[in-house]
């Protein structure tokens, strides 16, 4: 397994359970590479089974959103799934504005999401 | 200046002489990620100081973000020839901010709505309904290259 | 149906009647990523065969795979319990293409246009664009879910 | 300097010469994997000068405009640059149609774009 910069990979049985780093997901060179790593669990390592936990962050901007959205399809490209655990109020409001609840299947914790797949 | 234009100028020095500020702030960065970390974080230190609660504070963080990305991006195109000024505000009830860049500006009421089922795919053009579901005001001036964000304090807390 | 969706039905059938088809095919492929691959290799060659130009074996090809990835895209969301038709008919003349999904359909008039400086960074929203500069006729039925494309051969073209 | 599956990278002065393995760029688990290759290329490597030569490039779809520009996105974000050359007369239609030609510097071929730079 490759060691990240900005995430924190485990293995619960056949789930790629990710944490984040960074405590802010903003618009910079950092998410560019945030990107590339969560993209690489994909492309170059075949993970099918992936879940964020958000716990780790307190904040994101509509790039991060982007990021996840890039990371959603390519995953529904390659024939797997992601969940979405631990936000907090402030960011899964910035989930519910932009009607991305409903893209992403957001659970409350890491117990709830591994139990969903 | 249309008479428009010229009313809402009016308008705008009203407002801001009715206000009390207690910081301020009018900087120029060039077109470059991350240039305005500098201000955006002092602005949150300034308002954490103050006592805006976390969700006031996290809303300021994400329009003020969202704007500079914008000017930016799509208004100076990343051109680091091309500078952004950015001016700030805080008072006791209410925040203010100012994001101007040298591109060629835009029409708001052409941008498409992001949550269209059809459009919920596409990973960017959320920034403007972030933005305007976050704070009180959000204005563009006339040619788009200019917009003003405000965010006023709940009124309803502990004091 | 309307009384519009009827005429326009009526005039397919008028059109279609018209043409002589040399081969034709109808399929189902299930909502995944290059599921249609190969009609979509099929119908090239066939092309190729009856020396179609390499502009025009270009066009319906881009504007194929537009109108495809479209439908397990937007209009299925990749939903593997969905399928998407192709019917495809050939002439001497013209080649004709219809992609229906069963997804919610879409309103095309809403699609904003990429080329408007504000979006050219955009990544998405260019294939309905390439669709339409490429062929000769693209038209979506009433939902937006069904969509047909015909390219017209060139007529200057040596026999 | 890593071995990629979709493209060939060759240095040539400062500007890293890129070139496509693929013949047809179109939407499907190949296209995820190239862009992520071309990212890696500014978001791992660090590379701030790229030449993309398209001359083996017969056919292309609006998917793949969308890793050009998020590709472009990242440059620009990191401070470099990105030339095009060698692109055929088709594929140069689909750029003008789209307006990319003008937010891409697209040259004849690689000498232009070396010297361009
Ligand atoms: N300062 C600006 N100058 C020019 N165009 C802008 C500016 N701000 C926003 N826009 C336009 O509005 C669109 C929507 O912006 P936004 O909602 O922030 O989403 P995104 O930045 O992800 O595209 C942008 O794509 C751009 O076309
Ligand atoms: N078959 C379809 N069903 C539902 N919506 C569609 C369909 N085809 C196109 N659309 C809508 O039209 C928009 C523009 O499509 P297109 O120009 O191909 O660009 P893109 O697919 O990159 O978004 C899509 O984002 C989607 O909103």
């Amino acid at each position: 397994m490759s060691e990240y910069r900005h995430i924190e990979v485990n293995e619960v049985g056949d789930v790629t359970v990710v944490r984040f780093r960074d405590r802010k997901l903003i618009e910079d060179i950092r998410i560019q590479e945030l990107g590339h790593e969560l993209f690489s669990l994909v492309d170059a390592e075949n993970r099918d089974k992936l879940l964020l936990n958000f716990s780790q962050v307190e904040f994101l901007s509509s790039s991060a959103l982007g990021k996840l959205i890039t990371l959603d399809k390519k995953m529904k490209t390659a024939g797997g799934a992601i969940k979405l655990s631990n936000i907090r109020p402030e960011i899964f409001e910035v989930f519910t504005i932009t009607r991305l609840d409903r893209l992403f299947d957001i659970r409350d914790d890491e117990a709830d999401a591994l139990a969903a797949f | 200046m249309t008479s428009a234009g010229r009313a809402a100028k009016t308008r705008e020095r009203c407002l801001m002489a009715n206000e009390h500020w207690t910081w301020q702030t009018d900087q120029k960065i060039v077109s470059e990620a991350g240039a305005a970390r500098g201000i955006q974080e002092e602005l949150l230190r300034k308002m954490r100081a103050a006592r805006w609660n976390r969700h006031e504070c996290f809303a300021v963080r994400l329009a003020m973000e969202e704007a500079i990305v914008n000017a930016i991006t799509h208004g100076n195109r990343y051109d680091t020839a091309k500078q952004v000024r950015i001016r700030c505000w805080l008072g006791p009830e209410l925040v203010r901010i100012e994001v101007r860049d040298e591109g060629p500006g835009f029409d708001p009421a052409d941008v498409p709505d992001p949550t269209d089922p059809e459009r919920l795919q596409c990973p960017c053009g959320r920034g403007m309904m972030l933005m305007r579901h976050f704070m009180t005001r959000v204005e563009y001036d006339e040619s788009g290259s200019t917009v003003v964000l405000e965010k006023r304090r709940a009124a309803g807390r502990a004091k």
